[in-house]
Formats: C-alpha cells, sequence, structure tokens
C-alpha cells in the first residue's frame, strides 16, 4: 500500500515536472538553446561562516558573467540558482534538494563546510546530482567514494601529513592544537594526532573551544602557561583572530601557526594589530606558484571587479565551475546523470595547474585532484600581504 | 466552534495527510508541510504550556532537542527502528521534561523563563562542546524511516501527528486538566485556596507538553536524517513562540494559524536571503506582540463579533 | 602553576568587573519594573557600533567612543521602553512579566536581524585607551585595556551606588524598587524614574559593549553572548540588588576562567549557566536578593 | 491650612460595563475626622482610591478647598495635598524610618530646611515609633509600620488625609495603639482626614461624622454619636443585602 503511494507520487512528480520544463521552454526564449542552471548552496548567513559565503558567491558571480559575456557554454547562457545553508547540516541538505528539484540545477557547486557537505552528499547520490567541493576538508568526502562527488581542492589526512616535516624542521618538540568544536577543527586535529606519529619525540595536546566564543583569554592563559613552542590554531571564526590577540596578551611566547588564508581576510590585520607580526600561515597559495592563463583571467577579473585579490579556495572553486564546463563541453549536455559519468574524465586548464581526477576506488583519492603544494607563510610586520609574506618552507 | 468541530479537526488533518500523499506534491512544498507539522507540534505543546498553564518555558526546543538526539541514539546505537522510536521517544521526554519541571518548577513568575533558559543553553554547549558523543557540529547522521527522497508516508505520518496533537489537545483543554491549568495561570493564589495541587497540575502540564515536544524531535529525526547542534538555538525557540503568539496564546487554534502564517511568509521571502527572512519574521511577530496583543485569531475573531464566544476556547 | 593560578585569578575578576557593568542596568530596570528586558544585550550591541562608528569612521579619539556607545545604548533603551514596555506594564493584562520577557525577546532577535542587514556580519575592532600588553615582573600578563576597562567599569558602578544611595533620582528608584504602591502614594511618578532607569540601563550597557569591544570585537551577535552573561550575574545577584551584580559579576567572571583552565577548555558558557542554575535552585532570590519580593 | 472635601457624585468604573461607585455625594469638614463605614463591596475603598487618583473616575466633581482635583494625576494630587495611606503595606522595608519620613516630602524635596522640619515634626508626632526612627521599616511591628506610613503621610503637609482601613491585618493590641494615635491626631485638629474602616465601633469612638455606603451609592449619614445610636438597624440593613447577594 504505502509502496503504492510512493510510486503513484513518484510518477505524478515527474509529470508535474516534465510539465513545469515544457511550460518554461515554451515561456522563455524561445529561440535560443535552454539556459543552464547551476545550484550554489553555501553559508550565506549566520551561523554559518557568512565571511567566506561573501567570497563565494563573488566567485560564482564573477565566473557566470564571464561565461556568459564569451557565450555561454555552447551558445547557452548559465545562470545560477543561490542557496542559502546557514551552516546548518539540514538547511544545507534541503536546500541542496530545491536546487535540484525546483531550479533543476546541473551540478551543486559552493559547498562550505564539511558537516553540510556531508549531509548533502546522501542527497546527491539520491538524485544523481553532481556535487563539486573545493574547501571541504573531511576525508569522508572522497573516501565514501560516492559517484556523485567530486573534490579540486586538499583533505584534513593530507594536510596533516604535509604538516609534520614542516614541525620537525622548525624543531618543535611540544605543540598545542587549538580546535573549534567542528568538523574543521576536530577533523584536522584527530589527523594531525595521527599523522605525528611519526614524529615520536613531537608531543601533541589538542585544545577543544567553543567555535562561536568571544573570549579565548581563558583558554590561552592555559595554553601560554604549558609553555609550548608552536601554536597551532585550526578555527574559521573569529577565534583566528582572537586567538592571536589574546594568546599575546597573556604572554604566549610560542609561534602561532595560524588557518590558512585567514590572515589574508580583510579584517586580520585591523582587529589583531602589532600581535599579528610572526605569525606563520599554511597556505596553498604563494606568488611562486604558477598561475596558468586561466587563472590569469581570473585574477585579474576578480581584481577589477572586487578590489582585492582572490584567496587561494577561490582559485579552487573556479576550477570546480570550469571542471562542470568541461563535462557539459565534453557530453554535450547538461544533464546532471550525463555529468556524473563525464565528470571523472575531464582534463582542463585550471588555475594553478592541469586539473584531473585521481579515480582510485576504495582510497580517499577517488574523484579527487590534489595536484597542490603547501606553503608555510611568516607575517614579519603590520600590515603584510601575500606578496610582503615571507616564504618558510613548501611542501609538495 | 462547537465541541464536535474541535472533533472534527484532527479527522481533517489526517484525511488532508492522506489526500496530499495521493496527490503527490513537489519535494520542496512537502517540506515545508512536514516540517510544518515539528513546528505544529511545537508550538502548539508550548501554547497548551505557556497560553493555558501560564508557564512560559524556553527550554521547549531543548525538550525536542533531547527527542532528536534521543532517536538518533536509539536507531544508530541501540538498532532499534525509527518507528519505534517514535513511540519511546515521547514516553523519555515526558519523563526529562517531568524532572526538568521537579527542579525548574521550584521556581516562581518571571524566574521559570530564566531557569528553563539557562537548562537550555547549558544543553547547547554540551551538544556542541561533547563530539565524541554528539558529533558536535559535524552532525549525527540516522537512517530514515523511508530510505530516499520520498515523501508521501511523511505527508501520512504528519498529518496522523498533527490529528494526534489535537486529539490531545481536546483532551486537555476540555477536560478537568485544562480547568486546572487555567485556574493556575490567571491567579495561582486564588486556585491555591481552592484546594488545587498546584505543583502536580504543573508537572502534568509539562510532562504531557514534553511528550509532544519529543514525538515533534523524534519525526524531525526520522525524516531529516541528520541532526546539528543548531536545532536548538534560542533563535528557533524566538521562532516557535513567535508562531504561538501570532496566531494567538492561549487560543485553540493559536499556533496553528501562527505555524500558517510564518511557515508561507518564510516560504515566500527565504530568496531574498536568510538575513531578510529573519528582520521579517520577527518584526511581523513584534508588531502583533505591540498592537495585537492576544494574536491574530483574537484581532479577527474582534472583526466578527458574533462569532467571539465560539472562537474563545 | 600558581604563576597560572594567580594569572586566571586575576583574568578572571578583571573580565568579572565588565560582566557586573553589562549587568547592573538589566537589574535596575527590573528592581523598578519587574520586566525582564531581554533586549538588554542588543543595548550593548549597538552601543559598541556606534563607538566603530564615531572612532572609525569620523576618526573622533577613542574616548569619543566611549561616550557615544553610552549615548545610543540610552537612546535605544529610552525608545524600547517607550515604544515596546509601557504599553505593555501599564496595560491591564495578566502575566504582564512573562509577556514583556516575549516582547523583549522578539525585540531582540529583530535587532539583531536587522543589525546583521545593515552592518554585515564582519568583525569590527575598536582601538582602546591603551592598546599595550603588559608583562608584570613576567609573572603577570594583560593588555592594558583590560586593566582600563576594569577600572572604568569600577568607577562607573561606583558612580552608580552614589546615585542610588545619595540622589533623589536613587531614592526614587529605591522606593520603586522596595515598595510600588509606597513609592505611588508619595508621589513618585513611576514613568519619569523608570525613563531614567532604562536611560542608565542602556548607557552602561553601551558602555561596556564600548570597554570591552578593544577586547573582543564588534559584531550584530555580540549582544546575545552580553545578554546571556548579564542574565546569569542578575540572577546569581539578585534580580534588583546593585551590591549582588557586583559581586556576582565578578564571581561569575572567576568562576569561568577558573574552569575553562582548570577543568575543560571545550565548556566556557555552560560553567555559568551551571552556576545560574545551582543559585536558582537552592536560592532562588539571588545570593544577594531578599526573600519575599514580588518575584 | 487644611480644607474642607467635597465630593459629588462621584463614579468609578475599572472597567467600562461594571462601575463600582454610581454617584456618592460626601462633604467632610476641615480639620475634622469623617469615618466611612459600610458592607464588603460597598465601594468604601474605591471612594478613597478615586479621590486619591489611583483608581478611574468616570464621572462626578471632587473639591479640595477651592480646588478641583477630579481631573489631575495621583502625582498632582499629592502636590494638590492629598495624602492617602492605602490599606496594603506600603512601608519602604529597607530604609529607615527617618528616609521613609523624607519620601513623605517628596513633592516638595527642593525645599531642604522645610523637609527637615517636617522630618522632625513628623518623627516627633507618634509615641510608640519615635525611638525606632533610625531602625529599617521593615523591622518594625505591623503597628508601627502603619503609623510610619500614617507620619509619612503627614510629612507633605497635607490639606486631606485618606485612610484606609489602617487596621486590617492587625492584632487587637495593635489596632489598639494605632487608634490611640489616630486620636491624638484628631485632637490635634490639623488636617481633614477621611477613614474608611471594618472596625465599626473603632471608627465610631475617633469620627466626628460618619457616612454609610451601600452597593458604591450613598446609605445614610450622620455625626458619629447620632449613627452609633442607630448602629444595630443599620448593620441589620447590610445583613439582608449581604444575604440576598447583592453587595458585592
Amino acid at each position: 500500500m504505502i509502496n503504492n503511494i510512493g510510486k503513484i507520487s513518484r510518477r505524478a512528480l515527474l509529470a508535474s515536472m516534465t510539465a513545469a520544463g515544457l511550460l518554461l521552454a515554451g515561456s522563455g526564449s524561445a529561440y535560443a538553446a535552454e539556459d543552464i542552471t547551476l545550484g550554489l548552496v553555501s553559508p550565506l548567513s549566520e551561523p554559518g561562516d557568512a565571511r567566506s559565503g561573501d567570497a563565494i558567491k563573488k566567485t560564482a558571480d564573477l565566473w557566470v558573467k564571464l561565461i556568459n559575456g564569451a557565450g555561454g557554454i555552447g551558445g547557452r547562457q548559465v545562470k545560477l540558482a543561490v542557496f542559502d545553508d546557514q551552516g546548518k547540516v539540514e538547511v544545507g541538505a534541503s536546500a541542496m534538494e530545491r536546487a535540484i528539484t525546483e531550479a533543476n540545477a546541473s551540478a551543486i557547486l559552493g559547498i562550505w563546510s564539511s558537516s553540510v557537505a556531508l549531509a548533502q552528499m546522501e542527497v546527491a547520490k539520491g538524485y544523481n546530482v553532481p556535487l563539486m567541493a573545493f574547501y571541504s576538508w573531511s576525508d569522508d568526502i572522497t573516501a565514501k567514494n560516492y559517484p556523485q562527488v567530486f573534490r579540486i581542492g586538499p583533505y584534513n589526512s593530507q594536510i596533516a601529513a604535509q604538516m609534520v616535516p614542516f614541525v620537525k624542521d622548525r624543531g618543535y618538540k611540544k605543540v598545542v592544537v587549538l580546535a573549534e568544536d567542528t568538523a574543521y577543527g576536530l577533523g584536522f586535529a584527530k589527523a594531525f594526532e595521527e599523522a605525528v606519529k611519526a614524529a615520536p619525540d613531537v608531543t601533541v595536546e589538542v585544545v577543544q573551544f567553543q567555535a562561536q566564543t568571544q573570549d579565548l583569554t581563558a583558554v590561552m592563559s592555559k595554553v601560554a602557561a604549558s609553555k609550548p613552542d608552536a601554536v597551532i590554531v585550526q578555527t574559521v571564526f573569529s577565534a583566528t583572530n582572537l586567538s592571536i590577540k589574546q594568546g599575546r596578551e597573556v604572554g604566549l611566547k610560542a609561534d602561532i601557526i595560524t588557518g590558512w588564508d585567514w590572515p589574508l581576510l580583510p579584517d586580520f590585520w585591523s582587529t589583531v594589530g602589532e600581535a599579528g607580526v610572526g605569525v606563520v600561515y599554511p597556505t596553498f597559495s604563494d606568488p611562486s606558484l604558477n598561475i596558468t592563463a586561466t587563472g590569469k583571467t581570473f585574477v585579474d577579473a576578480y581584481k577589477a571587479a572586487y578590489g582585492h585579490e582572490p584567496a587561494i579556495f577561490q582559485y579552487y572553486l573556479w576550477d570546480n565551475f570550469n571542471a562542470v564546463k568541461a563535462a557539459i563541453e565534453k557530453s554535450g549536455s547538461s544533464e546532471p546523470a550525463k555529468l556524473v559519468e563525464t565528470l571523472p574524465g575531464v582534463t582542463f586548464e585550471g588555475t594553478i595547474g592541469p586539473v584531473f581526477f585521481r579515480n582510485e576506488a576504495g582510497t580517499v583519492n577517488f574523484h579527487q585532484w590534489d595536484k597542490f603544494a603547501m606553503f608555510f607563510k611568516k607575517l614579519n610586520k603590520v600590515g603584510d600581504g601575500e606578496k610582503e609574506a615571507e616564504l618558510v618552507q613548501v611542501a609538495k | 466552534m462547537t465541541k464536535l468541530t474541535h472533533h472534527l479537526v484532527p479527522l481533517l488533518f489526517v484525511a488532508a495527510g492522506l489526500g496530499l500523499s495521493l496527490i503527490g506534491l513537489r519535494p520542496v512544498v512537502a517540506d515545508l508541510l512536514i516540517l510544518s507539522v515539528y513546528y505544529l507540534l511545537l508550538a502548539g505543546s508550548w501554547n497548551l504550556l505557556a497560553g493555558f498553564a501560564g508557564q512560559y518555558s524556553f527550554a521547549h526546543i531543548g525538550l525536542a532537542t533531547a527527542g532528536a538526539y534521543g532517536t538518533a541514539a536509539l536507531v544508530i546505537a541501540g538498532g532499534l527502528s525509527g518507528w519505534a522510536t517514535l513511540v519511546i521517544m515521547p514516553l523519555a521526554v515526558a519523563l526529562l521534561g517531568g524532572g526538568l519541571g521537579l527542579v525548574a518548577l521550584r521556581v516562581r513568575g518571571v524566574q521559570l523563563p530564566l531557569i528553563t533558559f539557562a537548562f537550555a543553553g547549558a544543553f547547547a554547549v554540551f551538544l556542541a562542546a561533547a563530539s565524541d558523543i554528539t558529533n558536535g557540529s559535524m552532525g549525527l547522521q540516522l537512517p530514515k524511516l523511508v530510505p530516499g527522497f520520498d515523501r508521501s508516508l511523511y505527508l501520512v505520518l504528519g498529518g496522523i501527528l498533527a490529528g494526534l496533537f489535537f486529539i490531545v489537545q481536546n483532551w486537555m483543554i476540555d477536560g478537568k486538566l485544562g480547568l486546572l491549568m487555567q485556574a493556575i495561570r490567571d491567579n495561582e493564589d486564588i486556585a491555591h485556596g481552592m484546594g488545587v495541587g498546584i505543583f502536580r497540575v504543573k508537572i502534568a502540564a509539562f510532562m504531557i507538553t514534553a511528550a509532544i515536544a519529543g514525538l515533534a524531535g523524534s519525526f524531525y529525526a526520522n525524516y531529516v536524517g541528520v541532526l546539528a547542534p543548531s536545532m536548538l538555538s534560542m533563535g528557533e525557540m524566538g521562532y516557535v513562540v513567535a508562531m504561538a503568539v501570532i496566531g494567538g496564546l492561549g487560543y485553540r487554534y493559536g499556533p496553528l494559524i501562527g505555524v500558517v502564517i510564518i511557515r508561507s511568509i518564510e516560504y515566500f521571502v527565504r530568496g531574498f536571503g536568510a538575513e531578510y527572512t529573519l528582520v521579517i519574521i520577527t518584526g511581523i511577530a513584534l508588531l502583533v506582540v505591540l498592537f495585537f496583543r492576544e494574536g491574530v485569531i483574537a484581532y479577527v475573531s474582534r472583526l466578527m463579533p458574533r462569532q467571539t464566544a465560539r472562537w474563545r476556547s | 602553576m600558581t604563576q597560572l593560578f594567580v594569572q586566571s585569578l586575576l583574568l578572571g575578576l578583571l573580565q568579572g568587573g565588565l560582566y557586573a557593568l553589562l549587568a547592573v542596568g538589566l537589574s535596575l530596570v527590573f528592581g523598578i519594573l519587574r520586566v525582564v528586558n531581554f533586549a538588554h544585550g542588543e543595548f550593548a550591541m549597538l552601543g559598541s557600533f556606534a563607538a566603530v562608528f564615531v572612532v572609525d569612521m569620523l576618526g573622533l579619539p577613542v574616548w569619543t567612543g566611549l561616550i557615544a556607545a553610552a549615548v545610543a545604548g540610552a537612546a535605544i533603551a529610552y525608545a524600547t521602553n517607550i515604544l515596546v514596555l509601557r504599553p505593555i506594564y501599564l496595560s491591564r493584562m495578566r502575566q504582564k512579566g512573562e509577556y514583556t520577557i516575549i516582547a523583549t525577546f522578539l525585540l531582540s532577535q529583530f535587532l539583531i536581524a536587522a543589525a546583521t542587514l545593515s552592518f554585515g556580519t564582519t568583525y569590527r575592532k575598536l582601538p582602546g585607551l591603551w592598546d599595550q600588553n603588559l608583562a608584570i615582573f613576567d609573572y603577570i600578563y594583560l593588555s592594558g585595556n583590560r586593566i582600563v576597562a576594569f577600572v572604568a567599569a569600577i568607577a562607573m558602578i561606583a558612580l552608580l551606588f552614589f546615585i542610588v544611595y545619595r540622589t533623589d533620582i536613587g531614592r526614587a528608584w529605591r522606593a520603586l524598587t522596595q515598595n510600588p504602591l509606597g513609592a505611588a502614594v508619595v508621589g513618585i511618578d513611576v514613568n519619569r524614574y523608570a525613563n531614567l532607569a532604562f536611560l542608565a540601563s542602556g548607557a552602561f550597557a553601551g558602555l561596556a559593549a564600548a570597554l570591552l569591544a578593544p577586547l573582543m570585537f564588534v559584531f550584530p551577535a555580540s549582544g546575545v553572548i552580553a545578554l546571556v552573561k548579564a542574565f546569569i550575574v542578575v540572577i546569581i545577584g539578585g534580580l534588583g540588588s546593585i551590591r549582588g551584580t557586583l559581586f556576582a559579576g565578578l564571581l561569575l567572571g572567576v568562576v569561568e576562567v577558573m574552569c575553562t583552565v582548570y577543568i575543560d577548555t571545550g565548556y566556557t558558557d555552560a560553567y555559568g549557566f551551571a552556576l545560574m542554575i545551582a543559585v536558582l535552585l537552592f536560592r532562588p532570590q539571588g545570593l544577594f536578593g531578599r526573600t519575599g519580593r514580588a518575584v | 491650612m487644611s480644607e474642607a472635601i467635597t465630593i459629588k457624585g462621584l463614579r468609578v468604573a475599572y472597567e467600562s460595563d461594571i462601575e463600582i461607585l454610581r454617584g456618592v455625594d460626601m462633604l467632610g469638614g476641615a480639620n475634622t475626622l469623617t469615618a466611612i463605614i459600610g458592607p464588603n463591596g460597598a465601594g468604601k475603598s474605591t471612594l478613597l482610591k478615586g479621590v486619591a487618583g489611583v483608581a478611574p473616575v468616570t464621572g462626578g466633581e471632587i473639591h479640595l478647598g477651592g480646588q478641583r482635583i477630579e481631573a489631575l494625576n495621583a502625582a498632582q494630587r499629592v502636590g494638590a495635598g492629598v495624602s492617602f495611606v492605602p490599606q496594603e503595606a506600603s512601608v519602604f522595608g529597607q530604609m529607615t524610618v527617618l528616609e521613609n519620613l523624607r519620601l513623605g516630602g517628596w513633592h516638595r524635596r527642593k525645599d531642604k530646611a522645610w523637609l527637615e522640619r517636617r522630618i522632625a515634626f513628623c518623627g516627633d508626632l507618634f509615641h510608640s515609633i519615635k525611638p525606632h526612627l533610625e531602625r529599617r521599616a521593615g523591622d518594625l511591628s505591623g503597628g508601627q509600620q502603619k503609623l510610619v506610613e500614617i507620619a509619612r503621610g503627614l510629612v507633605g503637609e497635607p490639606r486631606l488625609l485618606l485612610l484606609d482601613e489602617p487596621t486590617a491585618g492587625l492584632s487587637p493590641v495593635m489596632v489598639r495603639e494605632v487608634y490611640r494615635e489616630i486620636a491624638r491626631l484628631k485632637e490635634s485638629r490639623s488636617v481633614t482626614v477621611l477613614l474608611v474602616e471594618q472596625n465599626v465601633r473603632e471608627a465610631l469612638a475617633v469620627a466626628d461624622h460618619v457616612y454609610v455606603l451601600a452597593m458604591g451609592q450613598n446609605d445614610t449619614d450622620g455625626p458619629a454619636a447620632e449613627i452609633a445610636g442607630r448602629l444595630d438597624g443599620i448593620v441589620r440593613n447590610w445583613m439582608s443585602r449581604e444575604g440576598s447577594g447583592m453587595a458585592s
């Protein structure tokens, strides 16, 4: 009985969707080919990481503008269906479903938080629509080997493994990992604890804190009192800046290695001030990076449009979009199922080199592009940006 | 409305659930309706507690969240089916609510909102920080009742749960308990003087409404299939309060009207981005609180003077 | 390890002074009107934005930011009283106390959403009066701003004590707090003194937020944190007791820091809640509250 | 100094359709003590509240000396010389008796010399609170607290003092104490007093003139001695009405 109802409704659903599609095709641009819709599901408001969401949205808007200006993909215009996941898993999953069923998106891009991505993967699998990850680091995203899920960007265990040689070379014996209580923070902490077993003389202590905190002085006092050689800060929220500022305030003398590109965000120096001097940040971006012609087009257009340089994760997002474009061109269709089939085989020029997916089933390197290098850079004076920062070490 | 109409309402919901599942709705609309049942159960039970018994608890969302995480625990660790949790969790959360009542009801008046607020706040911190148990903000995934994306069963279930809520509400309000609750709300001292067992009535109200909140949470967990600490925030509590207040606190169908109004607004303005949705919803709620103090129902019934007595519970 | 202990104790006390300043207005307003103001945190948040506006955008000196914050906080508190609360507590509805909670709660949600829309979610920082990290005998580490904030907080609370115990405004406030009927029959105009209490409450919240801003950041949701802290302080100290607020503020600061350092760093906000629950259970009127109040 | 009070056709209604006072007339001569008695629900307390400005007056006139006061708010009436001592406890428990007295002169607080003089004078007025001026008012006995309230009500040099059941809830010893002092107050002939009282005998003993209210209207009135004479008949009349359930 219940199964029957399900069948009927699904059939009815398909019928209504087809009808809607016909209606759309009929009423819209009758002569031009049908538009391609891409779903952008990102944290655009609190409690999500809205700062990053904003950067994602800017990148996506710019890409659509450039592509449409150049005549679209195969003559078809591209439009974005934008949804806010509010950093919440359940909202992200339902937003993704809306993007698929309501906006008929060919692929979903712009996902940010690993927690949200993990929930969205189920939707991607259920509807057989490609889900493109770029800066969601949880190993599980590709390790689960869902055929619909792709990642152009780094993942935790690899990052952690690359960080160990750095810790050894710098001679750190006692390291504190200050991790926010999210998939991002704790996921890294766990991966790092695992990876550091390769260096037995390094001791690691994980200090967890509430992601949305406004006051880390107590936590930093405790960290300072244990007199570590280095503190690795893993957070995206205000705590990046707080840990530095308040850490120095309570007499923390250790080197601070802080999250990825956050020191390049516009509010870094204005909130941290003097305390930011000496901070080391790992990143996937460096002027020594070989930026391709595609990459240069992106950076120039981005600077022209928004007045500042894009961060490295925006490069990866750009490559995400181009991967979808390549798949549509290759298969000659914007059908999601076709894209799922085609995507694993696409190769194209990315922003920092050729992009292709590793397709090693059963491992984390499934539908995964990982040709990035990791740079450790040091900020030597107030106001230092990406160009001024001193390159301390490179891990490839 | 007559008593008969009150008893027809549950049937109406069950029938609507069945009918809609047969017609087949767009997933988005189905989503909207199914999650509206979650909010109806919450706003409705909060209305029973605050509007009828006069006990303004801010831990209601906390109880629903406990129901949801409890469901996940039973399904994942206990290996139970989701159907069993829909029966077990209301009972478990009723006990939890009773415990909370035993503790929180020792205080009176405006201190009750404050102590329940503190309990909810502490629970929220725990959910996020104890990530080895709750999986923190990574989210806790559990298998859904029905794998895949077919909503028809949930529409039927939602209709039944909404109907069930109205049956419980009728039983409470029209029964002795409802009278005692309202006596306590209107004047606790007089009720005490009349020999009403104040504490027992309050605990009963706490437990029954907690059971409904637990049911809502369990339904949510079984439907959404992934839980995160963001489920329990002051914003969510405000959302539920706004629904009850906009519709009409202390009115039988107040929360229903409130849920319909707020969920519709949310559906139509969500395209503008979450900030706009929030500004609009909280703005409207605030205006209702300031100018139509008894909610939309009271205002509408005043426009139709002859009906006043019938709409009032 | 004693170093960590002394350091934590000091940090807790300094932090506690600011908590007390945040909370003192909430307590004052409750005492006079029996209104629990859930929008109190937003007075603080909007005050700190006013300070950022004056200092960052207009480029005026830092101390003018403090004044701007106090003025903005007071203005918003005053408007809240006139527009939102007065119609309720002058009405004849039942359960006014609970209803004011709902109204101010929704107001607070609205103000946060509106501020997010207007100011965005970026973190802003306010320069402090003494932007320097101090290492006292290389044993105690503090920022100058923290000391400035604490001293200012204590001075402001001392000022409030003076007002409450030595002036006619304070006499009227105390009269309204102790016996509203008595205050009415001797001819004290409750509206006028409620307005003054709200002005003071908003000014203190705004000022506290502007003093906190150089230590933390300014952003739309910051009021929620301020409110939660203020609540805990007021409940612990006893609603309506200024002496209790000061003591409870310091206590909360110390308990939070100590528990974070010595128990678990991941549960900072939970310690305050736990303290609040314990106090409500064992002494519902608060440590300094009096029994038999109309609460 | 003090004035006569004239009340004409006073109406009070808390909610639009429930009128508690339905046109009451009354005259209280200057420096006299007028007692108001009547069955429960007759509107005695409401009458005082209407005069004090804390209950909504919907009709009628109140003259205090040459001044019409029914349109003033409560605080303005205090300024006009009306002093109300309500039935419920209204003492500021955490303040000393002296601080309580100081607040009694609230409307003329700027006149420091006058205020100090009045505080000293009123603090001296009642024997049983004189020794306790520095104590917290909340620590005094119920009767003493009531006397503090009356003394506080006199600090502002009122032209009219309204006493609403000053002995409600007090033990017989305290009732006697309070009435001893009220009698002394009346002997001083310095203020017009309207006194509402359930203890009919105590009230008659101290009053100059007595009004009887029933069901929100005048029932009868006369000099205290005369009313005392026909009290049994009056009370029997109340009983029959209360029995019929119409009084409230």
